[in-house]
């Protein structure tokens, strides 16, 4: 069975490693913060100028100078610190930063990445999504594999304007985990009860499928 | 050196039509209202406006746009504002996107007087046309080059007379580098006390980079996203 | 996220010889003195280190150039120090003189992922040789490269547990960049404390620049120019 | 009578305008501190990182976290600020600072300035020199007309290795204020006492002398 939203973001939350600072995109990925395994600790930062951001404040303490880069009210947890917008831009060019996850309209095989224009569509601008894929040593796509039309998010070329190239290194969509190495997507493990004949069908780009493809534990 | 006006309109003098200005502010947090309120009234037109975000409808910088104030908008993000969608897709408005860390270091930069750098952000991508390309350490990179403003317009938590400025949490975001990068740097303030009341070791602007200062008279400080828990 | 570790010779594991390292301060203010002296004890040579200053004779770097464990010191200015004169005429070490604004903005670039940035600093003069030239409004500029060390060695006043650190004066200097252009940070202070015990507002080095820090047993805080006023 | 340091200093206090920053290097530059004209506010930034930088402590007040460019211990004033080096330097080469006055081994009459190094001798380094000269806007050099050998440091070219090319505005000496423009030194004043052929006699490079040169008033 296909995973919902929560259930990508419960796969992503896998992926971190004690001690790591992680970037979070709006939509899902802000979901992985509410999975963090047990045992470890990473502290989140917000490109708007905040490490260690805490969970949403109580109805009633709301303080509006402090959103995330989602503009949503937020809090600090102990240790928090606030910074300048260059600052945090150093943080993540700078690659202390050590995971980025975030949305996805279009990934191709060798790890472009679409996620800020549709031509003719409203453009809303890229925020910091082109500084954040540029920089990140480790960027995790977490997106559906398809998109609303049915057509295949994960491409042998993006199709939309870039917002980086050859960056993701792994994508988590609601049927799989694959990554992206040698300009091929690998399919490492798929979603519960999903069989690899569905992800092939639903992968538009190549994708390297051992014989065995393990269920994705969550 | 006392940097304090009385209000607003005093603080705005000089601002005429055509000129570019930098407003401080990520989303509707930290953003100058008093100075923005103020910029509606003077009625100045065809401004061009260095901004992280051009505000909602019927507040911060859409107040502008409102009143087709502005020619220009050199953001990064410009969601959330159907009138700037209107005025773009028309044509009226011209628009300028540019990925938000680059935004704040060619803030910094023209502030700092660094006039380019080289940045990872946009290589491959349609922000790179026409801009230089060069290979450091293997991954290439593009050139970006300084943003300055004839005025910058930012808001703090706390100010001196000399305009050493004090920000609160996430409403620093840009503010410290626009007031960098203004030939003339306004800073509205919540609160204004006299210099030597702010601790010397606090300063997030320097009074240097800050030529006049006021005290906001009201902020709303109007919130976009309300996102809250409920308690157990 | 806790990055205590209990003493120097913790902190400073995994140096080796030969290795580059950045050390905070300004002269003698604001120098990581406890791990100077580790580094010291631990023998390491052929070091690279990227200073401001060298120190005096026996404070500060002067001690490491004092067991000759420098092979290169990258610095803006390097006198007050017989010793250094000394191996530096004899071909015994080698030194990288940088100009000051140039060797902050170059530590800052490497922390900050900007590989190369123009300034007019050095233009025209042999700091230039070899390096591109460009103009920008009508001033020629010269392109300058990104510094990034091994380790970064700072001192601050207080920090916390998760590396969050506040300088004191002008003991902060160099320290701030030089904690971002680390590989790997180490930082020395004067307090430290619990996490959430120092108000996040006032956070000069963000604790993501931070991988190891420790409370120095003593702090000798040696003045270089003692100039003083007599009382009326 | 040619001008002792401290004539000199007073004479630069002139140039001084209300609401300036100014940074002064070290030796006669530090004495300006002194001559403040009456009625203006000035502000001194050191570029180790202070603006509003105060006079020497009392004894025994001395804090060596505290200390100028010189290395010398001082004091603040209401409203000062401390900063790092980085964004000291940005005040600096962004033109923040509306005034720089420095020490030079020679001057040109085109306004090329050396001050850091004499080939063979030691060499100590340029600290911030280069990035004051190369940056500032207004820069006025504080010096002894001739050197201690007797040869002028006012000269058609530099001989030592420069600092800076084509910055210096204006020149004080003990003997004279001289601008530089259009490649030329320009004699404005001189010393109270001291004879233009005195001056034209120790200045080698090319200079413009006006049928009246007035004295400077201290």
């Amino acid at each position: 069975m296909a995973l919902d939203k929560n259930g990508i973001a419960k796969r992503i939350a896998q992926e971190l490693k004690d001690g790591w600072y992680v970037n979070l995109g709006i939509g899902i990925p802000t979901l992985v913060a509410n999975y963090i395994p047990q045992g470890i600790e990473v502290e989140f930062q917000s490109e708007n100028g905040i490490l260690g951001m805490g969970p949403f404040p109580f109805e009633g303490e709301e303080d509006p100078d402090l959103i995330n880069a989602g503009k949503q009210t937020i809090t600090v947890r102990h240790g928090a610190s606030f910074f300048d917008s260059a600052t945090s831009f150093a943080m993540i060019r700078g690659q202390h930063v050590q995971l980025t996850v975030l949305g996805a309209m279009e990934v191709s095989q060798n790890g472009d990445i679409a996620n800020w224009k549709i031509p003719g569509k409203m453009v809303k601008g890229m925020g910091g999504a082109m500084d954040l894929v540029a920089s990140a040593e480790n960027i995790i796509v977490a997106m559906m594999h398809s998109n609303k039309a049915g057509q295949s998010k994960m491409l042998k070329e993006c199709t939309l304007p870039l917002t980086g190239v050859g960056c993701v290194k792994k994508v988590v969509t609601e049927l799989a985990v694959l990554e992206i190495k040698d300009g091929k997507f690998h399919l490492l493990e798929r979603a519960p009860g999903v069989s690899v004949e569905e992800i092939i069908a639903k992968t538009e780009g190549e994708m390297v499928v051992a014989d065995f493809v393990p269920e994705m534990k969550i | 050196m006392n940097k304090v006006v009385k209000d607003p309109q005093t603080a705005l003098e000089g601002i005429e039509n055509g000129m570019t200005l930098m407003v401080g502010g990520f989303g509707l947090c930290g953003i100058p209202e008093n100075s923005i309120a103020q910029l509606v009234k003077m009625k100045v037109k065809n401004l061009v406006c260095i901004s992280n975000n051009a505000g909602v409808d019927d507040f911060g910088l859409g107040l502008l746009l409102q009143g087709k104030q502005v020619r220009k908008m050199i953001s990064s993000y410009v969601g959330e504002n159907d009138e700037f969608e209107r005025q773009m897709l028309s044509g009226e408005l011209e628009v300028d996107l540019i990925p938000q860390g680059s935004l704040a270091e060619r803030c910094r930069a023209g502030g700092a007087g660094i006039p380019a750098f080289f940045t990872p952000a946009g290589y491959g991508t349609e922000i790179a046309e026409g801009k230089e390309v060069r290979i450091f350490n293997g991954k290439p990179h593009i050139l970006e080059s300084a943003l300055t403003a004839d005025y910058a317009i930012v808001k703090a938590w706390k100010g001196d007379t000399e305009g050493n400025l004090i920000y609160k949490a996430t409403a620093r975001n840009f503010n410290p580098m626009m007031a960098m990068a203004g030939k003339i740097t306004i800073a509205e303030v919540e609160e204004l006390v006299e210099a030597g009341t702010l601790d010397p070791n606090q300063i997030h602007t320097p009074g240097i980079f800050v030529q006049r200062i006021f005290q906001g008279q009201k902020f709303e400080k109007r919130i976009e996203q309300r996102t809250v828990r409920t308690k157990q």
